[in-house]
C-alpha cells in the first residue's frame, strides 16, 4: 500500500534519514521504533509531504506521492497524528475536529463520525466549546487522535500517541486502533516509545537507528530479539 | 446636540475610511502574523489604478454609475494582483525566517512601491473625480453626511459582515483560521496553505482598493504617499480592535475615528492624534489584546 | 521530617470549570511524592498554582523552611516563589530554544546571583568570580544529567529526552528545596526512563524533595514514597504505592481493571 | 542549461509582470487636460526585463532536484555567507584592527563632507546598538525608539536655549532623561505581548513627536530650535572643518563606549536574562527572573543610548525640529538592527553603515535612489533573513579545569 | 582676481520627492541665469560653476548638504527653499563666510535679529504676508469672526500665529477658532463642523495646497460657503487643478503678478522653451536671487563674502519684480505680496 524506496532526507546539510526503505501492506499495523532522535518523526513527515526527500520515492497505492503537496496527500487518504499534538489552540475542540474532516464533503457522515468520536472520548464532548489550547496535555492528545480519525484515513500515521496519556486511556486508544484496523481495514503506521505496547499490537516492525533501518520483521519475532529487548523494552 | 451628531457622523466617516484599510491589515496579520506595512500601498495603487481607469472612461463619456463600477473593478483586480505578487516575492520566501525579517521586507516593499509609482506616474497631487453622485434624498442632511460619506459607511459595514461570515462559516474561512494558528498542522489536515495565504492577500488588497477608490473620491485628490499615512492609522485601528478580529478592525476604526472627531470638536484638532494614540495605549493597558481580540492561549 | 509544603483546601476555577477542588496535601522535606490522576484531573494546574503562574481561586499554600516559621506562597510572583526554593519543569517543554544548553542552565542561576547592570559593565573582581562560579556550577549540573558534551549545542537541536533532562538541570540550578517534575518520562523509551529514575534518586539523595507528575506507573511505583491521586480536581486517594495500586477507586478512574502489569 | 520548462516559467513571469504593471507603467493620464498618454514601449521593457530576471534567478538557484520546498543555496546566498568569515578569530581580529585604523585616520584622507556623513552613520550605529538591546536581546519589538532620540535632542536644545548649558553637561542628562522615558514607556507595556507592544511603542513615538509639534510654548513647535552650540573643546573656537573632525572623533568615542558597554552587558547575568525573556517569558519567570525588572531595564538602557545620540544629534545639526523624529526614522533604525543581525554587535555596526551610507551614495542614481533602497531591503532579507552577521552563541570554557570545551575561541564581541 | 578658474555657487532645495515641485523651479531658474552670465563671459571673465544639492527639505539632510557645499568651496548659495533647512544651515554658512540668498524661505526670524549678516532673500517674509491677509480679511471682507487654521507646519503655523496676533491687535474682529489640522488626514469634516459652530464669517488658512484643497472641498460638501483666505503656499497652479470647482472664490496672497515684466517674460520663455512646461513656484524669486547675486559679484569684483554682502546691500538690481534692493537685515525692498482670487479657474489680482 505504502512504499518508501531508498529515502534520504536532509535538514539543511544534516542528513536525518539514510536510504530508508519501508513497506506497509494494506490492512497492516506496522510500527517503527527507535531511540530519541533516530528519525522516526522525520519519516512520518516525509510520508505526509512536509519534508521532501532528496533521493528516493514514496509510493502510495501505486502512485508516487513524494513531491506532491501535503494537501494532495491527505486527500489520497493519509492522515497523521503529529508529534507534539499540534492542536489549533484558539479553535474550540469541535472546530478542531471539523478541521480534521476538512477535505470531506459528506456532511451527514461527518456528523456521525463526530458523534462516534465524542462517544469514544467523552471528555472531549464535555470540553466541546473550549479552546483547544486550554486542554490538559492528555486531553489534547485525545483530540489530536480524534481529529486524525475525522479524515477517515486509509492510512493512519501516529507519532507517539501514548505520550502523556493516563494508562487507562492508553489502553483504550490501542483498543480503538485495533478495532479500526480490524473493522475498517484502516492501515496503521505507528511510531511509539512504548515499544512493549507497540510490538504487541503490530504485525510487523522496523527499528530505526541514527536514520537507518537496522532491523525489520514480524513484531512477535522482534519482541523476542535480545537486542531489541535490551535497547527498547528496558529489560 | 446637533453639533454632537455632526461630530458623530464625521467620526463615523473617518472610522469607515480607516476600516476599509484596517480589514485587510487585520486579515493579513491574522493569517501570517505579519504587520504588512505594504498594505497601505495596495490602497494607494488601487487609488491610482482607479484614477487612470476613471479618467479614460470619463473621457469616453461613460455614464457615472458605469464609471464607478468599472473603476472599482479595475482597482480591485490590479491591487489584488499586486498583493498577490508582493506576497510571492517578499514574504513567501521568508515563511520560516526569524519573526522580524518579513517585517523589514514589508517596510522595504512599502518604500519600493511608493517610489515605483512615483517614478512611473508622478509625485504630485492629482485631482480625483467624484464618482459618487449626490444622492437627492441625502440633500437635506448634506451638512451632516454627504453621499460619499454614506457610501463609505455602508460599504465598510457590508465588507465587515461578508468577511465575518466568510471567516466564521465557510470552508475557506476555516482553512484561514487553521493556517493562522499552525501552518504545519493545517497542511496535515489537507489545507493548501500557500493558496490560502495568497487568497488572503488578494482579498485584503482588493478591499484596500475599494477603499482607495472610495476614499480618493471622497477626498478628491491622491498622491503616492497617501498609503503610508492611512496605513499607520488603519494599523492602529486594527490593533485597537484586537488584531486578527474582523469585527474588531471595524470597531477599532470607529473608536479611533470618533475619538479623533470628538477631540477635534470638543478639545482641539491639534491634539486629535495625541488623544487617539493615548486612547490606544490606555485601552491596551486594560485589554492587552484589544477590544475584541482573544487573549492568546498559552497553556503552561 | 517536617512539612515543607502544606496545601490547604486549594481550589482553582476556569470560567465554569473547577479544575482543582479543595485539594489538601503535604510534602515533607526530602520526600519523593507523586501526583497522579486521569488526563485533565488538574495536576498541571496544581503546579501552575504552586509556582504562581495561576492565582488559585481559593485555599492556601504554606511553605515552611527548617527552623523558620511558615509563610504563604499565595499571591507571590513566580520569580519570588522560585527564590523561596521551588523549581519546576514543564509538561510541554519550555527551554530557551535558541540559547545553548549551557546558557539555559546558567539562567537558572539568575536568582542565586547578584550582578547588577553597573557590575556587569564595570566587572569588578566579585562579578568575575560570580560569573566563573556560575559557569562551574552549570557545567557540573550538565555533567550530572549527562549533557556536558553538548553544552554548546542550541537547546532545540537536542533530542526530546535530552531536552527533558536539560529542563531538570536548569531547574536544579535554582537550588530548589522542592523540585516539581511534570511528566519527565513522557516521550522517553523504557531505557531512558530507567536512567531518569536514577537521576531523580540522586537528586533526592541531596535532600531535595521531589513532586512528580507521571503517567508511567512503573516509574511512579518504584520512586514514590507517597502518592496522591486526583480525579476531576478532587483527591480520591493518597498513601503508599502499595495501597494506591490496589485502591479500587484509583483502579476504576485511572489504572484500569488489569492494572499496569499487562499494559 | 536552460530547459524548456525554465523558458516557459520565465515567459509566464514576463507576461504576468506586463499585465501587473500595465495600468501604472503604460498609461499616463493628465487629469487636468483630460488626455491619455500611452507608453507601450515601457511594457516591452518590463516584459523583457522580468523575463530575463526570472530566467537568471532560476538558473542561479539551480534546478530543484526533487521536491518542491527543498532549500537550495543560491550563489547569492553562498557569497553573502562570506560574512561568516568574521567568525574566524584571526580574521575577526584583523578586520577589527584594520577597520579601527581606517576609522581613526578617515578624516585625514577624506573631505569634511565625507567625514560628516560618516559621523551621521556612526550616530546610527549608537542608535542601532541601543535598539538592539531592546529588540535584539530582550526581544521587545519597539517601533517608537525615535521618541527617546527626540527626548535627548530636545533636552540639549531646551537646556541650551534656556539655561545655556553646554554639551558635556547635557550629554549625561540626555542619557538619564532617555532612560526615564524608557521607564515611562516600559510601565504601561509590561503586560503587552508581541505586536501589541509594537503598536503601543509606535503610538508612544507618535505622541512624543506630536507634543513637540503642537506644544509651541514648550518646544517652539514645528519651527524648531536653532543655534544650538556645538560641543566645546576647552573653550577653543574651532573652524568649521575642525569642528566636523572634532565631532567625528567624539562620535567614535561614543561608539566605542557603546560597544564596550553593550558587549559587557550582553555577556553577563543581565544580558542572559534579557535573552531568556525573549525566548520564553513564562519559563523565564519560573527560573526566578523578575520579568518586570528585566523588561524595564531593557527599555531604560536602550533608551539611554538614544538619549545620548539625541544630544549629539542636536549638537551636530545645531538645529532640532519635530520633523526629524518621524516613524520612518524608527523604522530605519529597526532595519539597521534586523538587517545587520539581531543581537550581533558587529552586525548592527555593519547594518548602520550600509543603510545610512547607501542612500547617501545612491544619490548618483538620483531618481532610482529610494526605489533601489526599498528593493535592497527586500532582497537582503530574502537572501539573509537572519541578518548579515547572525549572532553567535557564546561558548564558555570551564575556568577551573584547563580543558576548553569548545576549541573555537570566538571573541566575545562577535556574538 | 580669482584664484580658481571657476566661481562655485551652490543651489539647494528639494529636487526629488514630494516637495520637488517647490525646489526644482529654483534650480532651473538659477541654471538659466547662470547660463546667461557664463555666455556673456562669466564674472569678470571667470565662469560660474553650479553645484546642485538636494536637501529634501529636511534640516538634518540640509546640514550635510551645507557642509558638502562649504567643503567644495562655494562662495554663495541660492537656497534653501524650505525654512527649516535654511534655519538649520545658516550657522554653517555664516561660519564659513558663505552668502546665502533664499528664494523661498519666508520665516521671519531668519533675518530679524541680525545674527546672520550673510543671509538675504528674494521673497517677502511671512509677517508681511500675514499682515496683508488680515488687512484684507478685516477691511475688504469686513469679517468680524475669523477662524484660523494651519497645517501644524513651520510655515503654516508661523503664518497663522502672525495673523492671530495682528487680528487681536486690531480689535476689529475676534479669532473664534485657532487650530491645526493634520496634514495627510483623510477627512477634515470634524474641524469643518467646528468652524460652522463657531459662526465664523471667514477662514484664514496657513499651509500648503493639498490641505487647502481638501478643506475647501469638504467645506463645500458640508455646505459651508464663507470666504477662504490663504497664502502663497496655496497660490499654486496645482491648487486650481486639484480643487477644481471648489477653488472658485478662494483668496490667496502671492507675490506680484510679474506677467508684464520683461525680465520675467524672458526667463519664463526660456524655461518653456527648455522644459516644455510652465515654470512653478518660486521661479521668479530664484531668477531674482540669481540675478542679484551675480550682479553683486560683478559689482564687487570679488566673491569674498564681505564685499559681496556690501554690494548686495547697496546695489539696485533689475529682477522679474522690478528693481529691488536689500535692507540691513537682508530683506528685499520692492518685493511684496498681493491678494488674488480664483475666478473661472485662474488667480486674478484683487484690487
Ligand atoms: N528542524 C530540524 N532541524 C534540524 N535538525 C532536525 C530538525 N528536526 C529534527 N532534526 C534532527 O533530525 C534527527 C531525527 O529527528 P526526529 O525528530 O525524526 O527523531 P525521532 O526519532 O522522532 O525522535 P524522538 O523520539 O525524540 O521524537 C535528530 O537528530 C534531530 O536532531
Ligand atoms: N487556562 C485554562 N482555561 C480553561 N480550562 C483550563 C485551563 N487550564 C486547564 N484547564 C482545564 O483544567 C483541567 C485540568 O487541566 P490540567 O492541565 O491541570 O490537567 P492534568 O491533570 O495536568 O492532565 P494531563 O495528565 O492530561 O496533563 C482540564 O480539563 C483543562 O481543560
Ligand atoms: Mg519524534
Ligand atoms: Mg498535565
Amino acid at each position: 500500500m505504502l512504499e518508501l524506496q531508498n529515502i534520504d532526507v536532509f535538514y539543511g546539510n544534516i542528513q536525518a534519514l539514510h536510504d530508508i526503505s519501508i513497506t506497509i501492506r494494506q490492512g497492516e499495523i506496522v510500527t517503527l521504533i527507535g531511540a530519541n532522535g533516530a528519525g522516526k518523526s522525520t519519516t512520518l513527515m516525509t510520508i505526509s509531504g512536509i519534508l521532501p526527500p532528496r533521493h528516493g520515492r514514496v509510493i502510495f497505492l501505486n502512485q508516487q506521492i513524494s513531491g506532491l503537496m501535503p494537501d494532495r496527500i491527505v486527500q489520497l487518504g493519509i492522515s497523521q497524528v503529529p508529534e507534539g499534538r499540534h492542536i489549533f489552540p484558539a479553535l474550540t475542540v469541535s472546530e478542531n475536529l471539523d478541521l480534521g474532516a476538512f477535505l470531506r464533503r459528506d456532511h451527514a457522515a461527518i456528523a456521525d463520525d463526530k458523534a462516534w468520536l465524542y462517544g469514544l472520548f467523552p471528555i472531549l464532548e464535555k470540553r466541546r466549546q473550549q479552546p483547544g489550547g486550554t486542554l490538559s496535555g492528555g486531553e489534547q492528545q485525545m483530540l489530536a487522535i480524534a481529529r486524525a480519525l475525522m479524515a477517515r484515513p486509509k492510512l493512519l500515521l501516529l507519532d507517539e500517541p501514548s505520550m502523556g496519556l493516563a494508562p487507562l486511556i492508553t489502553k483504550q486508544i490501542f483498543e480503538i486502533l485495533l478495532k479500526l484496523n480490524k473493522e475498517h481495514q484502516t492501515t496503521i503506521f505507528l511510531v511509539e516509545q512504548n515499544a512493549n505496547l507497540a510490538l504487541r499490537i503490530a504485525h510487523r516492525a522496523y527499528v530505526l537507528e541514527n536514520g537507518r533501518v537496522v532491523l525489520q520483521g514480524d513484531a512477535a519475532v522482534l519482541r523476542d530479539n535480545p537486542v531489541v529487548q535490551k535497547a527498547y523494552l528496558g529489560m | 446636540m446637533e453639533y454632537f451628531i455632526e461630530l458623530l457622523f464625521s467620526g463615523l466617516t473617518r472610522g469607515s475610511i480607516y476600516a476599509l484599510i484596517a480589514l485587510g491589515y487585520t486579515m493579513v496579520y491574522g493569517i501570517i502574523g505579519l504587520i504588512n506595512f505594504a498594505h497601505g500601498e495596495m490602497y494607494m495603487i488601487g487609488a491610482f489604478t482607479g484614477l487612470i481607469v476613471a479618467e479614460i472612461l470619463l473621457i469616453y463619456q461613460f455614464p457615472l454609475p458605469a464609471v464607478f463600477v468599472l473603476t472599482a473593478l479595475a482597482a480591485v483586480i490590479w491591487s489584488s494582483a499586486y498583493g498577490f505578487t508582493v506576497e510571492r516575492i517578499a514574504y513567501r520566501p521568508l515563511r520560516k525566517a526569524p519573526r522580524l525579517a518579513p517585517l523589514i521586507s514589508a517596510i522595504g516593499m512599502s518604500i519600493f512601491l511608493q517610489n515605483y509609482v512615483q517614478l512611473v506616474q508622478t509625485a504630485d497631487f492629482l485631482p480625483f473625480p467624484s464618482l459618487i453622485p449626490e444622492f437627492a434624498f441625502l440633500e437635506p442632511y448634506a451638512g451632516i453626511i454627504g453621499s460619499t460619506d454614506a457610501a463609505i459607511l455602508v460599504v465598510s459595514l457590508i465588507a465587515m459582515l461578508l468577511l465575518s461570515v466568510m471567516v466564521k462559516w465557510t470552508r475557506i474561512g476555516k482553512a484561514m483560521r487553521a493556517t493562522a494558528q499552525d501552518q504545519k498542522m493545517a497542511l496535515l489536515v489537507g489545507v493548501n496553505v500557500d493558496r490560502i495565504i495568497s487568497f488572503t492577500f488578494i482579498l485584503g488588497s482588493g478591499l484596500a482598493a475599494i477603499g482607495g477608490v472610495l476614499i480618493a473620491s471622497h477626498v478628491g485628490q491622491i498622491n503616492v504617499f497617501i498609503g503610508f499615512i492611512a496605513g499607520i492609522k488603519a494599523f492602529t485601528a486594527a490593533v485597537l480592535g484586537g488584531i486578527g478580529s474582523i469585527p474588531g478592525a471595524v470597531l477599532g476604526s470607529y473608536v479611533l475615528g470618533l475619538t479623533e472627531s470628538l477631540t477635534t470638536g470638543y478639545v482641539s484638532s491639534d491634539y486629535e492624534d495625541v488623544f487617539a494614540f493615548a486612547l490606544l495605549v490606555l485601552i491596551l493597558i486594560f485589554r492587552p489584546s484589544g477590544l475584541l481580540g482573544k487573549a492568546s492561549v498559552d497553556k503552561v | 521530617m517536617f512539612p515543607l509544603l502544606t496545601v490547604n483546601k486549594l481550589s482553582m476555577d476556569f470560567g465554569g470549570i473547577r479544575a482543582i477542588d479543595k485539594f489538601n496535601m503535604r510534602i515533607n522535606a526530602g520526600e519523593i511524592v507523586a501526583l497522579i490522576g486521569p488526563n485533565g484531573a488538574g495536576k498541571t494546574t496544581f503546579f501552575n498554582c504552586l509556582t504562581g503562574i495561576y492565582q488559585p481561586t481559593d485555599g492556601e499554600l504554606l511553605w515552611t523552611l527548617p527552623n523558620r516559621s511558615s509563610r504563604t506562597l499565595n499571591g507571590l510572583k513566580p520569580h519570588r516563589i522560585t527564590e523561596q526554593g521551588l523549581a519546576r519543569t514543564f509538561q510541554n517543554i519550555r527551554l530557551f530554544r535558541s540559547m545553548t544548553v549551557l546558557e539555559n542552565v546558567m539562567i537558572g542561576r539568575h536568582c542565586r546571583t547578584a550582578t547588577t547592570i553597573l557590575g556587569a559593565v564595570l566587572r569588578p573582581p566579585s562579578v568575575t568570580r560570580e560569573e566563573k562560579e556560575t559557569i562551574e556550577i552549570s557545567f557540573a549540573l550538565l555533567e550530572r544529567v549527562g549533557l556536558a558534551d553538548v553544552a554548546h549545542e542550541r537547546a532545540d537541536n537536542l533530542p526530546y529526552g535530552a531536552q527533558r533532562r536539560l529542563e531538570i538541570a536548569r531547574a536544579l540550578a535554582t537550588e530548589p528545596l522542592l523540585l516539581l517534575l511534570d511528566e519527565p518520562a513522557a516521550g522517553m523509551n523504557p531505557q531512558e526512563g530507567q536512567e531518569l529514575e536514577a537521576l531523580i534518586r540522586s537528586i533526592n539523595n541531596d535532600q531535595i524533595a521531589v513532586l512528580l507528575i507521571e503517567h508511567d506507573m512503573q516509574l511512579v511505583m518504584r520512586l514514590a514514597d507517597h502518592i496522591f491521586v486526583l480525579e476531576y480536581g478532587r483527591l480520591i486517594a493518597e498513601g503508599a504505592p502499595e495501597k494506591i495500586r490496589n485502591d479500587p477507586a484509583v483502579i476504576r478512574a485511572y489504572l484500569g481493571e488489569e492494572g499496569i502489569h499487562h499494559a | 542549461m536552460i530547459t524548456r520548462h525554465d523558458l516557459r516559467h520565465a515567459g509566464l513571469t514576463g507576461l504576468w509582470f506586463m499585465f501587473l504593471t500595465f495600468p501604472l507603467v503604460v498609461i499616463k493620464i493628465n487629469p487636468i487636460e483630460h488626455t491619455v498618454h500611452w507608453r507601450w514601449s515601457n511594457m516591452v521593457w518590463i516584459g523583457v526585463v522580468s523575463f530575463l530576471a526570472s530566467l537568471t534567478i532560476r538558473l542561479v538557484q539551480g534546478r530543484r532536484r526533487t521536491g518542491e520546498n527543498e532549500k537550495q543555496q543560491s550563489l547569492l546566498q553562498t557569497s553573502v555567507r562570506q560574512f561568516d568569515l568574521l567568525r574566524r578569530p584571526a580574521f575577526f581580529r584583523a578586520a577589527l584592527i584594520t577597520s579601527s585604523v581606517l576609522l581613526i585616520s578617515f578624516p585625514l584622507f577624506f573631505s569634511s563632507y565625507q567625514v560628516n556623513i560618516l559621523t551621521t552613520a556612526l550616530m546610527y550605529v549608537v542608535l542601532g546598538l541601543g535598539l538592539n538591546i531592546v529588540v535584539g536581546m530582550a526581544g521587545l519589538l519597539d517601533l517608537g525608539y525615535v521618541a527617546f532620540y527626540a527626548v535627548g535632542a530636545y533636552t540639549y536644545a531646551l537646556l541650551h536655549l534656556h539655561f545655556n548649558l553646554g554639551f558635556w553637561m547635557v550629554l549625561p542628562i540626555g542619557g538619564l532623561l532617555g532612560a526615564l522615558f524608557g521607564l515611562l514607556l516600559g510601565f504601561p507595556v509590561l503586560r503587552l505581548r508581541g505586536d501589541y507592544l509594537a503598536i503601543v511603542t509606535l503610538a508612544f513615538g507618535q505622541i512624543v513627536r506630536l507634543i513637540l509639534e503642537n506644544w509651541s510654548e514648550f518646544s517652539k513647535g514645528p519651527s524648531g530650535i536653532a543655534n544650538i552650540a556645538r560641543p566645546g573643546l576647552f573653550g577653543l573656537t574651532l573652524s568649521p572643518e575642525a569642528t566636523i573632525t572634532y565631532l567625528y572623533y567624539l562620535m567614535i568615542g561614543l561608539v566605542g563606549l557603546t560597544v564596550f558597554v553593550v558587549n559587557r552587558l550582553q555577556n553577563s547575568r543581565i544580558g542572559r536574562a534579557w535573552q531568556a525573556l525573549r525566548e520564553d517569558e513564562i519559563a523565564c519567570q519560573a527560573m526566578g527572573i523578575d520579568k518586570t525588572k528585566i523588561k524595564l531595564s531593557a527599555f531604560a538602557l536602550g533608551a539611554t543610548w538614544a538619549g545620548m545620540a539625541g544630544v549629539f544629534f542636536a549638537a551636530k545639526t545645531t538645529f532640532v525640529n519635530p520633523a526629524s523624529f518621524t516613524f520612518i526614522e524608527s523604522a530605519i533604525i529597526l532595519c539597521i538592527v534586523v538587517l545587520g543581525g539581531m543581537g550581533s554587535i558587529a552586525g548592527v555596526m555593519v547594518g548602520a553603515l550600509i543603510l545610512i551610507l547607501l542612500p547617501e551614495y545612491l544619490r548618483a542614481v538620483a531618481d532610482y535612489r529610494m526605489l533601489a533602497f526599498g528593493a535592497i531591503l527586500v532582497v537582503m532579507m530574502i537572501v539573509r533573513p537572519q541578518g548579515l552577521i547572525a549572532p553567535k552563541r557564546r561558548t564558555y570554557t570551564l575556568p577551573s579545569t584547563h580543558n576548553p570545551v569548545n576549541s573555537s575561541d570566538v571573541p566575545a564581541s562577535d556574538r | 582676481t580669482y584664484a580658481e578658474n571657476t566661481i562655485k555657487i551652490g543651489v539647494t532645495g528639494a529636487h526629488q520627492g514630494d516637495l520637488a515641485s517647490y525646489g526644482l523651479p529654483s534650480l532651473k531658474a538659477t541654471q538659466l541665469v547662470v547660463k546667461d552670465i557664463n555666455s556673456q563671459g562669466g564674472i569678470n571673465g571667470v565662469p560660474i560653476e553650479l553645484l546642485a544639492e538636494d536637501d529634501g527639505c529636511k534640516p538634518e539632510v540640509a546640514t550635510n548638504v551645507a557642509t558638502k557645499l562649504v567643503a567644495a568651496g562655494v562662495k554663495a548659495v541660492i537656497g534653501h527653499v524650505c525654512s527649516g533647512p535654511t534655519k538649520a544651515t545658516l550657522p554653517i554658512y555664516r561660519d564659513a563666510n558663505v552668502v546665502v540668498i533664499s528664494p523661498a524661505a519666508t520665516t521671519p526670524n531668519l533675518s530679524q535679529d541680525g545674527t546672520y549678516q550673510n543671509f538675504f532673500r528674494t521673497i517677502a517674509a511671512d509677517d508681511a504676508q500675514a499682515r496683508l491677509q488680515t488687512d484684507f480679511t478685516l477691511q475688504t471682507l469686513k469679517a468680524k469672526k475669523i477662524a484660523i487654521l494651519h497645517d501644524k507646519g513651520d510655515y503654516g503655523k508661523g503664518l497663522a500665529e502672525y495673523a492671530r496676533t495682528f487680528i487681536e491687535q486690531s480689535k476689529d474682529a475676534k479669532v473664534v477658532l485657532f487650530e491645526g489640522v493634520t496634514p495627510g488626514a483623510v477627512d477634515y469634516s470634524a474641524v469643518i463642523q467646528k468652524i460652522k459652530r463657531s459662526n465664523a464669517d471667514a477662514v484664514l488658512f496657513g499651509g500648503y495646497h493639498p490641505e487647502a484643497s481638501k478643506i475647501v472641498g469638504q467645506m463645500r460638501q458640508k455646505r459651508l460657503t464663507i470666504p477662504f483666505v490663504s497664502d502663497d503656499g496655496v497660490k499654486d497652479a496645482t491648487f486650481l487643478k486639484v480643487a477644481g470647482k471648489d477653488a472658485e472664490g478662494v483668496y490667496a496672497t502671492g507675490p506680484a503678478d510679474v506677467s508684464n515684466n520683461p525680465i520675467a517674460i524672458m526667463y519664463r520663455d526660456k524655461f518653456r522653451a527648455a522644459e516644455g512646461a510652465e515654470p512653478g513656484s518660486f521661479f521668479d524669486n530664484a531668477v531674482a536671487a540669481a540675478l542679484a547675486l551675480t550682479q553683486a559679484m560683478i559689482k564687487a569684483g570679488t566673491a569674498d563674502a564681505d564685499a559681496l554682502i556690501k554690494a548686495l546691500r547697496t546695489q539696485k538690481v533689475a529682477t522679474p519684480f522690478g528693481d529691488i534692493t536689500f535692507d540691513d537685515r537682508g530683506e528685499p525692498v520692492g518685493i511684496g505680496f498681493f491678494i488674488y482670487q480664483v475666478q473661472n479657474g485662474r488667480f486674478v489680482l484683487v484690487q
